[in-house]
């Protein structure tokens, strides 16, 4: 039973914490969505298209972060077969893919209006789709065996070997000229991008992590919920099954 | 079978204690013991599905037991699974047998990968050395049982994992499995087994699996 | 003869014997470059231009056809569980494996390459560069594809997984290996990207068997 | 239910569950087209010039691919053994085999080709016909794969073997289908060159089943 | 076993007479006579290699014999091959089962594209209506051969051909066997199977097939 001593304090962390990371997001989701919107100014060159920037900036943001924390959570379900890393990698993938998705959806409508095109195979927007595959083959892995303990290592291997591609996103823009912009903000002297404009994204950028934080707390209950769910169940048939067949068992010579 | 006790574990020979085994979600057995003394042999007997080839692959190490432990001379095997694969021969219900190769060379193959050279040996043991130079796609069903079992002869180990080794054998070639039994016993190795057809081996304990994996009495 | 070389040329001779899955590719690359002029049109500054794209694609592609059996025939005979119980580590065994199955594929694609070059119009001056992104690339391939292999074994879509887990991670390679002959033919230094290919190579030689020996691993378990 | 469709239900079933050889196709076709741009680079009329034959050259690519294991799996675990003394005569079998492969790879690569099209900025005058043209030009490639796969099963290089068997009898297909989409966006008819697809089918439907099942018979000898 | 005269050949039920057949180059026997009557059986046995399974396959008529006849009921079987395969069932040393499907799926196939829809009764007969729903993958190896013998009553057949049907089956699973053996037996179906151990079935011949193709006396 040491493998639901853990859980069980999640279980009750969780539950605490959940509802204030939900309601917070929503606030700063809201706010941020209003500067976005309302206060921050058109730009001199892209005009009112600018705003776009304010949902694909913090969704390219969290679709690497997520990344990075499902491998995290990957090298420390393999290293200390920590129940709960499985289930916390298992359970972010999908919002990973998400928000990648939604990184490549907004990059592409940008581009039609900035660069005339919706898509060009530049280094920057195919590393992103490169992750975006990994994202799809990690749940596909991960769901292709029937035993739930397969999938769940073999994934775990997936996650660890993909990180190599997170570098390249981050860097792609520097080792290739592309048409896609160079970093504003997290860069080395400091961000090259107006306040008025940083200050909004700042606030999505807290508002999507809290968002992706609370539903993944969501995800990871269910998951262990459905686990125990299962467990009981398949004791149940066992009893049963046991219950039936031993008289016979007893009967044989 | 008489239930060694937990300090079996720390005697010579291959032991395991309370061992449980699950298969996906299944728990297969759980709470099982065994003792196997070097020069021992000790044969696996029961219902089809009742967790034989699962034991022997935990045996072998290639799955890990849900809970207990098995130790060779008293050591953990999981101390150094090396040295455990290095002492063990398991051979499956598969035979691993490509039938691009000549017989020859698939004995060669497996014994070499263990610095085994007995391979003329093993192929006499087993009357395989007249078929030495035949693909092994010509082989009978029996044959290719046989060129799976010369491996034990081809490269010495003191263990060997059987599973049903006298499946497809006749009555000649099983003869020479018990003699390549008693041989390894009398040269202190151990023998696991497991079988559904009584095999006349001196002085083998048995463990016999229920369907649900409580032992039988 | 050590049990590395021993596994080594049991693949071998496995690939000459029965062909099928590995020494296959290399008429698989032969016959699909030829292809392309049919389906692209045989104009010689059109093929010339895209010659270089065509190679490598084409050298990904039977990679990745050939590696979906690296470890699945020895699975489904019993043998991998035989092999997972050999003194040589698990990761030697994959190694071994890749660098065999290097040999049937990579090597003679490599090879080969400079004559379907010619076929399809490239630029002289980018021969040399194609032979040796070729070269350093390969080996990566089948680095990679080992992985992927491995991962997907016993899935319930191996296949589809195999090329969606593995297409991703080629790309890379695809990138470096083009660039380089590009460069070379524009006129510029094909050395970075060569370097990038060796880089790559480095990093994949220790990382994806131990990767793979893993995913092996559990396969079995 | 009649044995013919009963064969059919459990290909389909086998390649939904364990995807492997055939479902992957699709997955397989996507990401080649996508790895296209990456080796010939991402000019938009450079891949418009060579859309379509890269469309028709992954789609033969992916045909081949999957038919390899086409009655590889069958034939190592038994199964063909006893197909082969099922009432359904093994001609008809071979039919519904080759049926229930076009239903995951032909239709589906036929449906999604629009899709990379797009992708790689073929004319839109060219959509129609080449969806057309894969409708009718994918059966084929299964049939005359079947024969390939049947020939080469059992023989010492079977991989080798099939692509030399039935790449050289795809060209025709492949020629045709590039040339209907060609005619269309050059402002013909593409109309001639769909038939004589129509034709080729028209020919390899009873042929074919004839050709494989004797291969299929002489393989179980 | 009482050589069966020439004219046994056209007595009802199933008879070769001067049999040979050829693996490759090899002459696996030749001269080889056997009658099998309505509701008989026959049981061959041999040392591996001895080409039981090679006169199975060839009774089957997946294999020319390279001399000699065959006759159901007196008709040679060559003139009519699509009735002689709807009447045999044929169970090799493969078990024909794919991991994928389950239990359910795999025997309503086989037995389905023989128009068979006994299902249930081989399920039940086979102790398998348990797994029904198990994907095959998950089968001990037992299991697996169980399914493949559940074909036999799912789809009833008046000849069956058994190639070491009893191979990897538990004793219970061996008792249903022989029942199954015993039920078309008494509904007058032939039955013809290998077998390295010896089977209590009543009333059936033996032939004894040698290394080298001269049947024993
Ligand atoms: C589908 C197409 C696109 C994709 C996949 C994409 C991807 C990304 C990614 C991954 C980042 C995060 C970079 C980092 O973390 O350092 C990013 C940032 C950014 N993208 Fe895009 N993008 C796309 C299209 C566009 C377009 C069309 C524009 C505008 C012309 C654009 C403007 C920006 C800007 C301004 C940033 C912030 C850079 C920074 O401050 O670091 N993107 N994009
Ligand atoms: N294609 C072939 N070429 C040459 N010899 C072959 C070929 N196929 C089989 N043989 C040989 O024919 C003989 C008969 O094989 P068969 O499988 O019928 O034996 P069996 O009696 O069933 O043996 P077992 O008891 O081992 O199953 C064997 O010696 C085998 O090696
Ligand atoms: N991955 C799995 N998930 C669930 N159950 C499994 C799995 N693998 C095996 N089993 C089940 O575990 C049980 C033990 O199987 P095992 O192969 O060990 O039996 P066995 O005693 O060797 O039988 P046999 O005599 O038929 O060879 C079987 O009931 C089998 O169906
Ligand atoms: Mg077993
Ligand atoms: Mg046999």
């Amino acid at each position: 039973m040491h493998r639901f001593a853990n859980p069980a304090r999640f279980m009750r962390l969780s539950a605490a914490i959940m509802p204030w990371c939900a309601a917070l997001a929503a606030v700063l989701l809201g706010l941020g969505l209003y500067l976005a919107l309302f206060v921050a100014p058109p730009d001199y060159q892209q005009g009112e298209d600018v705003r776009i920037m304010f949902i694909h900036v913090p969704a390219a943001w969290m679709a690497s972060f997520v990344y990075a924390l499902m491998a995290l959570a990957s090298a420390v379900a393999i290293i200390w077969r920590h129940p709960l890393a499985d289930i916390a990698a298992q359970s972010a993938a999908p919002l990973g893919a998400g928000f990648t998705l939604l990184c490549l959806v907004t990059g592409s409508l940008w581009g039609e209006r900035m660069w005339g095109t919706w898509w060009v195979w530049d280094a920057r927007l195919t590393s992103v789709l490169v992750l975006f595959f990994l994202y799809l083959g990690y749940i596909a892995l991960v769901n292709a065996f029937d035993e739930p303990g397969r999938g769940a290592r073999a994934g775990a291997i997936l996650a660890l070997v993909g990180v190599v591609n997170l570098p390249i996103i981050k860097f792609s823009v520097d080792w290739w000229n592309t048409l896609h912009q160079p970093a504003s903000v997290f860069r080395l002297g400091g961000p090259t991008i107006a306040p008025s404009m940083l200050w909004p994204l700042l606030v999505m950028a807290l508002g999507f992590m809290l968002f992706f934080a609370a539903l993944l707390m969501v995800r990871m209950r269910t998951a262990l919920i459905a686990a125990k769910v299962r467990a009981l169940r398949l004791a149940e048939v066992e009893r049963h099954a046991a219950a039936v067949l031993t008289p016979r068992q007893a009967a044989l010579p | 079978m008489p239930a060694p006790s937990p300090s079996a574990v720390s005697a010579p020979g291959f032991a395991g204690h309370a061992l449980a085994c699950r298969r996906g979600e299944r728990l297969v057995f759980a709470g099982l013991d065994f003792a196997v003394p070097p020069g021992g042999a000790l044969v696996l007997t029961g219902p089809n599905g009742s967790g034989k080839s699962s034991l022997l692959r935990l045996m072998a190490g290639l799955t890990r037991p849900e809970a207990g432990m098995l130790a060779w001379n008293g050591a953990p095997i999981g101390d150094d699974p090396a040295a455990h694969r290095a002492r063990l021969h398991f051979i499956g219900h598969q035979d691993a047998v490509k039938p691009v190769l000549t017989v020859a060379e698939t004995l060669g193959f497996w014994a070499g990968m263990r610095g085994g050279t007995e391979v003329r040996a093993g192929l006499e043991r087993f009357r395989l050395a007249a078929l030495a130079d035949w693909p092994c796609r010509l082989l009978s069903a029996g044959q290719r049982r046989r060129l799976a079992l010369a491996r034990l002869v081809a490269s010495p180990a003191p263990l060997w994992l059987l599973d049903e080794p006298a499946n497809g054998l006749d009555a000649e070639a099983l003869a020479d499995l018990l003699a390549a039994i008693a041989a390894q016993r009398a040269a202190g190795g151990a023998v696991v087994l497991s079988t559904h057809t009584a095999l006349p081996i001196e002085g083998a304990r048995e463990l016999s699996l229920t369907a649900f994996g409580r032992r039988a009495a | 003869m050590t049990a590395f070389r021993r596994l080594i040329l049991r693949d071998l001779r496995l690939a000459f014997r029965q062909g099928g899955d590995a020494a296959m590719v290399v008429g698989f690359f032969v016959l699909t470059v030829i292809l392309f002029p049919f389906g692209v049109g045989p104009e010689p500054e059109l093929l010339a231009r895209i010659a270089a794209g065509i190679v490598w694609v084409t050298a990904l592609l039977a990679a990745l056809l050939s590696l979906e059996r690296l470890f699945q025939a020895d699975w489904e005979d019993g043998s991998l569980e035989a092999l997972a119980l050999m003194p040589l580590p698990l990761e030697a065994q994959v190694l071994a494996k890749c660098l065999a199955h290097w040999l049937v594929t990579g090597l003679p694609l490599s090879l080969v390459a400079p004559l379907l070059a010619l076929l399809l119009h490239l630029e002289p001056a980018g021969y040399p560069v194609l032979v040796l992104s070729l070269l350093l690339g390969t080996p990566s391939l089948s680095l990679i594809g080992a992985v992927g292999a491995a991962l997907s074994l016993g899935a319930r879509r191996g296949g589809v997984l195999l090329s969606l887990l593995v297409l991703p991670l080629y790309i890379p390679v695809l990138i470096f290996g083009v660039a380089a002959i590009e460069a070379r033919i524009g006129g510029f230094a094909a050395r970075p990207h060569l370097l990038l290919l060796g880089a790559l190579l480095a990093g994949a030689l220790p990382l994806a068997p131990l990767a793979a020996a893993a995913a092996l691993r559990q396969a079995l378990d």
